[in-house]
């Protein structure tokens, strides 16, 4: 039973808590009030994209994509080789197999977007100070009703 | 606003669900993402090609270096993006000097929070510590310049929290951690700019081994990578620090949480 | 040393950025010069890689020398579209730096070596995405020149300028997203993301793809965001109204324009022409889409009584030409967008500069105020004409050919709602531009009842600006008039880019004639 | 990696993310939301991604949450929504 369970659910479930995380994320952006909360929405979105491209990247039964038993084979090499100090051997090559490790694309290009993430983050909450500054609130309708109020009077 | 946001949000999830019977399966191997020759090459070749284990660290400071760089520029924006709008037309901070301060000890003197205190003197030399391991350590582990500068950052952060901010604004004012974000930034692009001058393309580190003659081409890589690291690890400490230190006081750098 | 000008324009920007940031702490008046430098050598590097496209053909330049097999590093890949946008960038960040020089004369605080950091790292992240041949590595420069805008909008004077950055944020975080999702999607069928290997990773698939469409629906609608497309421009007027004069000349002349760029890229070299104009049926609904664009923008422009609103709106106008020329499955369509990408980065530069030098020298905010300008300022408005002339459509200018390019484009494939919707928008822009020009040149009644800015004594003194605002004005104007006069080579670049091997799937669009 | 845990987690991270926004107080919302980015950055270590999974932990539940913390003691804890 428990093939056949994780065969229907489990295949596609990562990416299914993913759109719904993006998309609770999204609603919070367009439509909360509160600027922080809209932040925080970001945040979630940003981090349920994330989540989706690391799920593009797993591969069922593979390690982390460190090649662990790296030292055992060098020493291999060089004992047959004598190559000196490092491990560089074409030999290696044969001895990996891509299966046995999850894709490090989807990782690399996901560092990249955590860090654009909290630099966005960082930006936007420094304009979100501002906006207090000058504003003395967060909230998106009463900073509206504020600039209509400062448009009429001139 | 709120139905317009209801309908667009469903909207888009509707659109991306409609994809998803067309997805390969969860942990499929073979997944035209994950058996992809750009993929496999990763895999098979990083220790052939620059001797790092960790291909996550190969790929981000080798592969796709120029990506990278274009990060680090990223958080260097942040920083100085978050400078400039917190200070809305007003001089130099008082607290942006570096202090003239007589008492360099400010983070014992305090005796009110005998635990706090404590605890960050004990904490926050091993966090740099571990921060530095995480760094130079990056190509057999999990880690690397993001995440030691990260937690170089972190040390700093929480001796500004745990003691205030002026203390830990003595030890790293803002002069000092602008010009170390922009030297980190310098170092990585230094390492660049270097291949192209000895004639290859862009940050194709391999030929920086003819500067150090005992090393060969897959060394030279590994050892760039390193260096173009701790350039990162240089600009993102300086401005986790910075984004903390503006955000905490208003971007008058006194005060603070 | 010729086959790195690729990464060399972006690097002499890098390292004026970073140059500027660590001399500009000692001395606030080094920053200019050394902003100017970068980008004139980055005008000189962009007129080399150009002349290099023109003689040699399309550029592919490895980062890292990771060429084989291809995507495993990142691409730069550069043909004539490319380089004519990337010079257009950088010349644009040349005269705007040049106009600049008032801001910093007069900024006594700490933040100008900031605002040129800034700046000279907004300016990298336009060249870096236009010249960039891989689709991760456009988010990235994307971002770079996202975060840059949103700075350098929120750096503002005006209380509102935090606002109108916050909401820019949103959208443009959401904008970005959805770009990155989509690039997931395309990521996840494909396996790769060098965009030339996306192309053939998707022609393999044949169009059986749901993922594809997706990913292809998400990118656009994330580049619509961007590039403030009808429906989706809201941001728009208050971000580029509310910031500083010498961030609206950069940021309105380019962001939107890279955008629409960014989307003529992914319909040509990523998703390629044929799956886009034959696989989808979207093209009809974006021309329907672009056409309302046209009209709701040039209706709203004619509601502003603010000239860089008013100025704003129009923006949102021309972006439905060039997304309607993109879509209308035609070759002059297509050659019209363009073309009109550049054109139309100048006309908005030159407006946008106008109206700076209106507001510092004469604090000009609406357009009644403009009364007598030909008198007191003859130089700038000399230049605004020239400007107002492009975007009405007159002759020696620019605005007048890439009208006429995207007119014929639209007649041959028999989009006529869309010709009809040029030309009541080129109607609407004549009565705009002739009511400033009636009013700036015969004045008018001092008496009106707004109670808004009522400063006119303290404006008598209205005196010609100063040669560094002035020289980028008229350089724009020229650059206008030169364009229109050179159109005819131009546009056989662009041709040569669309007919021969630089991009992929050219059938539907080499032809002279309609949709295949 | 195990599925059953990879379920839990997929749940409680939906979880939170309606408490950060649900809730009222928005130091509340700020600490929910580190407990989040601490959730999801286990679930990626579950999947193989250490590297993403160490940098979320330091940004998103470091970083992040501290600096929201920071935002909200400068302006207001109070939410509308």
């Amino acid at each position: 039973m428990g093939e056949t369970f994780k065969a229907n659910v489990i295949d596609h479930f990562n990416f299914w808590v993913a759109v719904v995380l993006m998309m609770i994320g999204l609603y919070a952006m367009i439509t909360k009030n509160n600027l922080i909360k809209k932040l925080i929405g970001m945040s979630i979105f940003q981090t349920a994209i994330i989540l989706f491209y690391v799920s593009a990247g797993v591969k069922d039964g593979a390690t982390i994509p460190i090649l662990e038993h790296h030292a055992a084979e060098t020493e291999q090499v060089e004992a047959g080789e004598h190559v000196e100090g490092h491990p560089v051997a074409n030999h290696e090559a044969h001895a990996i197999n891509p299966d046995d490790y999850s894709n490090p694309l989807p990782h690399v290009l996901m560092l990249t977007a955590i860090v654009v993430g909290v630099a966005t983050l960082g930006v936007a909450l420094a304009v979100t100070q501002v906006i207090y500054k000058n504003y003395g609130t967060l909230e998106e309708d009463e900073i509206l009703a504020k600039i209509k109020a400062a448009e009429n009077d001139g | 606003m709120k139905w317009v946001g209801l309908i667009a949000v469903l909207f888009t999830g509707g659109l991306l669900l409609s994809a998803m019977d067309d997805f390969p399966n969860w942990g499929d191997a073979h997944s035209p993402a994950n058996a992809s020759p750009v993929s496999q090459y990763f895999i098979e070749k990083t220790i052939e090609d620059s001797g790092v284990p960790n291909m996550v660290t190969a790929v981000l400071a080798d592969y796709r270096s120029y990506d990278t760089m274009f990060e680090t520029v990223v958080v260097l924006i942040a920083g100085i993006a978050i400078m400039a709008i917190l200070r809305v037309g007003n001089q130099i901070p008082r607290g942006a000097r570096p202090a003239p301060v007589s008492a360099p000890a400010s983070v014992n003197d305090d005796h009110q929070d005998i635990i706090i205190g404590t605890t960050c003197r004990l904490l926050i030399p091993v966090l740099q510590l571990f921060a530095f391991y995480v760094i130079a350590h990056g190509h057999h582990s999990p880690g690397g310049g993001f995440q030691g500068g990260v937690v170089l950052g972190t040390s700093f952060i929480l001796a500004a929290i745990a003691k205030g901010l002026d203390p830990a604004l003595e030890r790293l004012p803002e002069t000092r951690y602008v010009k170390i974000a922009f030297v980190g930034v310098v170092i990585y692009s230094a390492f660049g700019v270097a291949c192209l001058l000895l004639g290859e393309n862009f940050l194709d580190y391999g030929v920086l081994s003819v500067l150090l003659p005992t090393i060969d081409a897959a060394e030279a890589r590994s050892h760039s990578m390193l260096g173009v690291e701790v350039g990162v690890a240089f600009t993102v400490s300086a401005i986790m620090f910075a984004i903390y230190a503006n955000l905490a006081s208003k971007g008058e750098l006194e005060g603070g949480l | 040393m010729a086959e790195q000008y690729p990464i060399i324009v972006l690097l002499v920007l890098l390292f004026g950025a970073l140059l500027v940031g660590l001399s500009g702490m000692v001395d606030r008046r080094v920053c200019f010069p050394l902003a100017v430098t970068a980008l004139s050598l980055a005008v000189v590097v962009s007129v080399g890689i150009l002349q290099q496209v023109i003689n040699g053909g399309v550029i592919r330049y490895f980062v890292g020398g990771w060429s084989r097999p291809v995507g495993i590093g990142i691409e730069l890949r550069i043909d004539t579209i490319n380089a004519l946008v990337l010079l257009t960038i950088t010349t644009v960040g040349l005269l705007t730096a040049i106009f600049s020089f008032r801001r910093v004369q007069e900024d006594k605080t700490e933040k100008t070596p900031l605002f040129y950091v800034l700046y000279l790292l907004l300016i990298m992240g336009l060249s870096g995405m236009v010249i960039s041949g891989d689709a991760f590595n456009l988010y990235v420069l994307l971002e770079v020149s996202s975060l840059t805008s949103y700075a350098l909008i929120a750096m503002g004077k005006s209380r509102r300028a935090a606002t109108a950055a916050f909401s820019y944020i949103i959208m443009g975080t959401i904008g970005a997203s959805f770009y990155l999702l989509g690039v997931g999607y395309l990521y996840l069928r494909t396996g790769t993301l060098n965009m030339m290997e996306i192309h053939q990773a998707i022609l393999a698939l044949d169009g059986s793809s749901s993922t594809i469409v997706v990913a292809f629906v998400l990118i656009l609608v994330g580049l619509m965001i961007k590039m403030a497309f009808f429906p989706l421009f809201g941001w728009l007027p208050n971000a580029y109204s509310y910031c500083p004069s010498s961030t609206s000349c950069v940021v309105a002349p380019l962001m939107t324009k890279v955008g629409v760029y960014v989307m003529i890229r992914m319909m040509l070299t990523v998703f390629g022409t044929e799956w886009v104009f034959e696989n989808l049926q979207y093209a009809q609904w974006l021309v329907g889409m672009a056409i309302v664009a046209i009209l709701a923008g040039s209706v709203m422009a004619l509601a502003q009584v603010e000239l860089k609103k008013m100025f704003c709106y129009l923006i949102v106008a021309e972006v439905g030409y060039m997304v309607g020329g993109a879509w209308m499955a035609n070759h002059w369509g297509m050659v019209g967008a363009i073309y009109h990408i550049m054109s139309d980065a100048f006309m908005t530069l030159c407006m946008f500069l106008a109206a700076g030098i209106f507001l510092k020298q004469a604090g000009v905010v609406r357009i009644d105020q403009l009364d007598g300008m030909f008198r007191k300022m003859p130089v700038t408005m000399a230049g605004f004409v020239v400007g107002a002339l492009a975007m009405i459509g007159i002759p020696p200018t620019c605005g007048f050919f890439s009208k006429l390019y995207l007119i014929r484009g639209g007649m041959e494939s028999g989009h006529w709602g869309y010709v009809v919707a040029l030309l009541i928008s080129s109607l609407v822009n004549a009565v705009l531009f002739f009511r400033i020009f009636e009013i700036a040149y015969f004045g008018k009644k001092p008496a009106e009842g707004h109670g808004h800015h009522e400063n006119h004594s303290t404006v008598s003194v209205i005196k010609e600006a100063n040669v560094s605002s002035l020289v980028p004005l008229l350089a724009s104007a020229a650059i206008i008039v030169l364009l229109g006069i050179f159109n005819s080579d131009i546009v056989e670049l662009i041709e040569r880019a669309l007919n021969g091997s630089q991009v992929i799937g050219m059938n539907v669009l080499s032809g002279k004639g309609g949709q295949g | 990696m195990i599925w059953q845990f990879d379920i839990i987690i997929l749940i409680f991270l939906v979880i939170t993310a309606v408490i950060s926004l649900r809730v009222k107080d928005l130091l509340a919302a700020s600490m929910v939301f580190g407990t989040y980015s601490f959730l999801i950055c286990l679930l990626w270590a579950g999947m193989g991604a250490v590297d993403v999974a160490f940098t979320e932990a330091t940004v998103g539940a470091g970083i992040s949450a501290v600096i929201l913390i920071a935002t909200v003691y400068n302006t207001r804890r109070d939410s509308s929504d």
